[in-house]
């Protein structure tokens, strides 16, 4: 526990360079994915196993709280992909060590020039469906009652 | 120009915490070293102030401390690195080094470090015979090139306690200790390579590097320690060496 | 043991080495394959599905008319196989950082371990028996 | 107090001392004590070389080697122990690398080597290739290799021990006293044997190459305890030293053709030394820089002059010789690699861009704790040897450096000695037996740190250290006058006094407590500064490295001989002298 405070303490406070924040940006990033992935894998095999309940999780997550995780999610994989690839390159070829600083300017480079118009893709997405929705009377903020799903049950 | 220090003490026979000290010093050059203003403020205002040093040209690897945030050695480096331009004053925080035990001050513990320095079995291994002509042994300049760059090595210890895989488990070998395995296994004369490999292949070796470069960028000696570690994943990986 | 495959001056000598297999290696190795894979399978399953397609758009009927073909269903099986071993290995690798107690890390490692197990088993059973005739 | 039972005790984990333990503990049971880590040991700061007569790269002979050394010591070395120098130093330099030094190699898989000042082809007279290197960090190696050795043997080590005292009774040894840094308790090492190899004392002095750690502990123990010290007037000065702050700057740079320059831009050592110049022998050059700085030829009038080795300069004077050879800055950096970055990092200075300032700096003792070939140490003029007393390195004198030592011959006398040494130790550990300890062992060293921990006087060491660093190096330096000689006795013993009085530290802790032994450490810098100071008053001529305006010539007739400077029971020292052991070369005048 002592090396657990101390460890995140640390990695704040030391002055590393590029390799620091990219590492700690790789390790939450990771964690973050796994959190989404494990949950989205056990809901997803409702739609086998349980329809009406896999009908009403994704009702649920066209909440746009959940659509700004997704935004996240979006950010998380891209990043932790282009550095994971990033970290083996460095691994399997030694001698491009030199590139320390370079490889990890390039990956956050990559990363925002991909995301960013990702993101405001997706975002505009959920401004669509929270408009469509508020003209049909609704509001995409409302959490959608399990019931409503009843005709997926077998 | 005016320095002022900041300086992490502790003290095992008076204090229970650590706490900052702050000492104020005149006249200081931008061509002084950390370690020469450690001293004055050792010598001049307070005889309790305690670090290890020797050389003070980094080349013993005594001194390895945090200095404004980052490992390196006091001695190598000078006031006019951590000065503005034109600026008066200079401000420095010390700190002893990361992930092993504070003894006293600027002062930790070293032996965990020399341990894992042992644990890779850092000595030459060949049980052949010497050259029957009582001359050396043959090396090609070429061989003796491969692991140049990891004999540089002076145990300071800024590589290894600036790793944060080190800090969260000090059992990882950690840098220093697969730079000087590194020394060995790259040369052609040793032949102690597998068993230092076996070590290196365990739970506690070069997997724990997660390449975050810290070791390198804080290597007063300038070794290429994170391409070291890279070569020792390799030769596991591949089976070559 | 090893042997000196060259040693003609002027040369830089190879030699090879027999290792013990530890299993440290091959994660580590699987780590990285993993990962290289999963920047077409991860990355690609994010951009078709939450950027081609919006989730503000799904629908049961748009999953069921995905794995109607066999292509996305060995797609998402090969995903669901890469990435769960490899998450979970990232997160036993994170925790064993911190966890230094030799027992509590093997509890956690035969945790961990089963929860992938159950979670591939599950999900794949899902997937190859999902029957898209089912849903209306 | 702790007591531990070996059959050796190797005080000092330096080149000297890890040989000696590694011979040593081969038939004995031998224990390491030293006061730092050992790879901390300033032997790792060597640069050059280390030089044997391989004859890798061009025809040599031991003979010659030795003719070298003689001619470089100004003919006070005892030529038995330079015939032993440099015949063992062929077969030890090959030792060290069946132990895995990496030294650099040449095309054909053999050791590399180089040229270096005074080391020549005797039939030519021109330099030869003799110096052995791994890059300019040939003592780093050393070192390395050799603790490396111990681990795998299994050696004792006690590290960050700091040995206080020495156990004698009568004319024999019984170990040692150790102050356990860690939580300040003393600690007696019981033994049959013990082998100083503590390192130099250039703390003496301000501008040094030493470390602040080279306080000469072990020959300063040695004079408390009745030793005669050997030849202490003479103490080298290496010329190039980095302008105030004393690093060391090798003579290599002036082996790949760097020139040194005046505040005129004069290549002033044409005139010192017309033959070989700026390579002549380190005596030589000090002097000719001071010279320059006396009559006002420094950099802008101050006490300082270049060292060049920008491509420029170095390329005309190769061009003025005649010399087809031209150098550039990848050659440069690829050859000085150290040195390139001392430069830029204490100076701020480009060496293939600027000239460098230096200044000579107090380097290497030549003199020290009297031994024989074996390293065992001899009392007086009547060489009686101090039974189970041993010394090796830097703090010995065999004597193979004479009045000057030559580059490389060093790390040479640090292997070679260490193992004649640690080869006797084992030998004799197996014949003696571990002596009785007296009771009351130890006490006098207890009441004198409690004496420095308890002090009120006032006084700071630090304001002591600084006057003695001072006088040594304005009336011991480089030239020296009765006069000047004098008024550093006289300072000297003031200093003494005042540090028997009124010394005041702040530290009174037991743990680590490092204010202390500084404060101790101080005491052993005045007496070897003030032994220095005397032998050097009375020697009344110039030899080697000890060079008098009152007496400029060497005079054979009444000083070929080495000094012994004793403690008396006034607080006083003595003064006697005993011959030198000549050989095949005879004193003649020496010329470069
Ligand atoms: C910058 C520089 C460059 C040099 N370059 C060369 C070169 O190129 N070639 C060459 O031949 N020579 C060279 N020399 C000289 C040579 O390096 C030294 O003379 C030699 O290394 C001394 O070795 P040593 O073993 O006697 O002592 P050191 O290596 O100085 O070791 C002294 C040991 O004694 C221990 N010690 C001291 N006091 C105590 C105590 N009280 N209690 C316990 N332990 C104690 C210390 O901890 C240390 O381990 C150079 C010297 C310097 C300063
Ligand atoms: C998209 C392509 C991916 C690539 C290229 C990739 C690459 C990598 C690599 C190389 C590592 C090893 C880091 C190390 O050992 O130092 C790693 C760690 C990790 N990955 Fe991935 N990965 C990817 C996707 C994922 C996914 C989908 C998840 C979530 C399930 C994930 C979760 C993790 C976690 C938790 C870690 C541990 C992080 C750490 O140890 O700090 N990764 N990844
Ligand atoms: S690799 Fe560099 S930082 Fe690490 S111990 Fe060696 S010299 Fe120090
Ligand atoms: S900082 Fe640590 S993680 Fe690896 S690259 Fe260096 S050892
Ligand atoms: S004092 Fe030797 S490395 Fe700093």
């Amino acid at each position: 526990m002592t090396s657990l405070i101390l460890t995140v303490r640390e990695s704040i406070r030391y002055r590393g360079r590029s390799g620091q924040y990219s590492w700690l940006a790789h390790r939450i990033s990771g964690l973050a994915i796994l959190f989404f992935l494990v949950i989205h894998v056990w809901d997803t095999a409702n739609a086998h196993f349980w329809p009406q309940a896999y009908a009403w999780s994704i009702a649920l997550f066209k909440n746009p709280l959940f659509g700004i995780g997704e935004i996240g999610v979006m950010a998380a994989v891209l990043y932790h992909a282009f550095n994971g690839i990033r970290i083996t390159l460095l691994d399997f070829k030694p001698e491009w060590w030199r590139h320390q600083r370079t490889s990890s300017l390039i990956t956050w480079g990559l990363f925002l020039i991909i995301f960013v118009p990702i993101a405001v893709l997706m975002f505009s997405h959920m401004i669509s469906h929270c408009s469509e929705m508020a003209a049909a009377g609704g509001s995409c903020l409302r959490i959608p009652a399990f019931s409503d799903f009843a005709q997926y049950a077998r | 120009m005016q320095a002022k220090l900041r300086i992490r003490r502790f003290n095992p026979e008076t204090d229970k915490k650590p706490w900052w000290g702050e000492y104020t010093l005149e006249d200081v050059l931008r061509t002084d070293s950390v370690l020469d203003l450690l001293h004055r403020v050792k010598w001049e205002q307070d005889g309790t102030l305690t670090l290890r040093r020797s050389c003070a040209h980094g080349v013993c690897g005594s001194d390895a401390m945090r200095i404004n945030g980052a490992n390196s050695l006091a001695c190598k480096t000078l006031v006019s690195t951590l000065a503005g331009k034109n600026s008066e004053m200079v401000k420095i925080q010390v700190e002893p080094i990361l992930g092993l035990k504070v003894e006293k001050d600027l002062l930790v513990d070293m032996e965990p470090f020399f341990d894992h320095y042992r644990s890779v079995m850092p000595y030459f291994i060949n049980e052949t015979a010497v050259p029957a002509d009582g001359r050396e042994r043959l090396q090609s300049p070429e061989d003796r090139a491969r692991f140049d760059d990891t004999t540089k090595c002076i145990l300071c210890a800024a590589c290894t306690s600036s790793c944060p895989s080190f800090w969260a488990d000090g059992r990882y070998v950690g840098p220093a200790a697969i730079v000087q395995a590194h020394r060995f296994i790259f040369d052609s004369r040793d032949e102690g390579y597998d068993e230092r490999l076996e070590v290196l292949a365990d739970t506690f070796g070069v997997w724990r590097c997660r390449t975050i470069f810290n070791c390198t960028n804080a290597c007063p000696r300038e070794i290429k320690v994170t391409e070291a570690i890279a070569d020792v994943k390799m030769a596991i990986t591949s089976g070559k060496i | 043991m090893a042997s000196i495959t060259s040693n003609t001056p002027g040369k830089v000598t190879v030699r090879r080495v027999k290792l013990e297999r530890s299993y440290e290696r091959y994660l580590w190795l699987f780590m990285r394959l993993s990962g290289v894979a999963m920047l077409i399978l991860a990355v690609g399953h994010m951009v078709i599905q939450h950027v081609l397609n919006s989730s503000t758009n799904l629908t049961l009927q748009f999953v069921a008319a995905q794995w109607n073909n066999w292509g996305w269903k060995a797609f998402d099986i090969a995903l669901l196989w890469m990435a769960i071993p490899h998450g979970i290995r990232g997160l036993f690798n994170i925790l064993s950082d911190y966890v230094h107690n030799g027992g509590a890390r093997r509890v956690l490692a035969i945790v961990l371990g089963l929860f992938v197990v159950a979670t591939v088993i599950w999900a794949t059973i899902a997937i190859v028996l999902f029957d898209p005739a089912a849903i209306p | 107090m702790k007591t531990h039972v070996f059959d050796a005790v190797i005080v000092g984990a330096g080149g000297a001392g890890l040989m000696a333990a590694l011979y040593a503990s081969r038939g004995a049971n031998v224990a390491v004590v030293s006061k730092l880590y050992p790879t901390r040991s300033h032997t790792g700061t060597a640069q050059g070389g280390i030089g044997a007569a391989l004859g890798n790269l061009e025809e040599d002979h031991w003979e010659w080697h030795a003719y070298d050394t003689v001619k470089g010591s100004d003919y006070l070395a005892d030529q038995d122990a330079v015939d032993v120098l440099c015949q063992e130093a062929i077969e030890t330099v090959v030792e060290l690398e069946h132990m895995g030094l990496p030294f650099d190699r040449l095309p054909n898989g053999r050791i590399s080597q180089r040229r270096f000042g005074g080391h020549t082809n005797n039939n030519t007279g021109k330099p030869v290739m003799r110096a052995c290197h791994a890059a300019d960090r040939t003592g780093h190696m050393i070192l390395q290799t050799l603790y490396q050795q111990c681990i795998k043997n299994r050696v004792n080590f006690f590290d960050e021990f700091h040995v206080v005292d020495l156990i004698r009774s009568g004319d024999a040894v019984r170990g040692v006293i150790a102050y356990e840094i860690a939580t300040g308790e003393l600690h007696v090492f019981h033994s049959k044997a013990v082998l100083f190899a503590t390192g130099g004392w250039g703390r003496c002095w301000d501008v040094t190459s030493n470390a602040h750690s080279l306080t000469g502990d072990g020959t300063a123990i040695c004079l408390r305890n009745g030793v005669p010290l050997e030849d202490m007037e003479f103490f080298q000065f290496h010329p190039t030293g980095i302008y105030k702050l004393g690093i060391l700057i090798t003579e290599g740079v002036r082996g790949e053709g760097g020139i040194l320059l005046n505040g005129k831009g004069e290549r002033f050592m044409e005139r010192y030394a017309p033959t070989i110049k700026d390579l002549a022998s380190r005596d030589v050059v000090s002097r000719a820089i001071f010279l320059e700085i006396q009559a006002g030829r420094g950099i802008n009038g101050k006490n300082y002059v270049h060292l060049d080795v920008t491509p420029e300069t170095v390329n005309k004077y190769l061009a003025e010789a005649g010399e087809t050879r031209r150098v550039d800055r990848a050659y440069i950096e690829s050859k000085l690699p150290d040195i390139a970055d001392f430069a830029r990092t204490y100076l701020g200075v480009d060496p293939v861009a600027e000239p460098m300032p230096i200044q000579p700096t107090a380097h290497y003792a030549m003199g020290g704790i009297p031994t024989d070939l074996d390293g065992r140490v001899i009392l007086g003029a009547q060489k009686k040897v101090l039974e189970g007393a041993y010394a090796a390195g830097e703090c010995a004198c065999v004597s193979v450096h004479g009045a000057n030592r030559l580059g490389t011959n060093s790390l040479v006398d640090l292997v070679v000695f260490g193992r004649r040494a640690g080869r006797h130790i084992a030998e004799y550990c197996r014949g003696a037996d571990l002596g009785r300890l007296r009771t009351g062992t130890g006490d006098a060293i207890y009441g004198e740190l409690d004496r420095i921990r308890n002090g009120a006087g006032g006084v700071k060491p630090f304001t002591l250290r600084r006057r003695m660093q001072q006088t040594m190096t304005d009336n011991v330096g480089v030239f020296r006058t009765e006069a000047s000689m004098s008024q550093a006795v006289e300072d000297l013993r003031e200093l003494r006094h005042e540090y028997r009085t009124k010394v005041q530290i702040d530290d009174k802790g037991q743990q680590y407590n490092t204010d202390l032994l500084e404060a101790w450490e101080l005491g052993c810098l005045l007496e070897l500064a003030e032994v220095t100071a005397i032998s050097a008053c009375a020697r009344q001529e110039s030899r080697g490295g000890h060079a008098r305006e009152d007496f400029p010539e060497r005079d054979d007739q009444q000083w070929l001989k080495h000094s012994l400077i004793a403690g008396d029971a006034k607080g006083g020292y003595t003064l006697e002298y005993k011959p030198v052991v000549l050989g095949r070369y005879e004193p003649k005048k020496r010329v470069y």
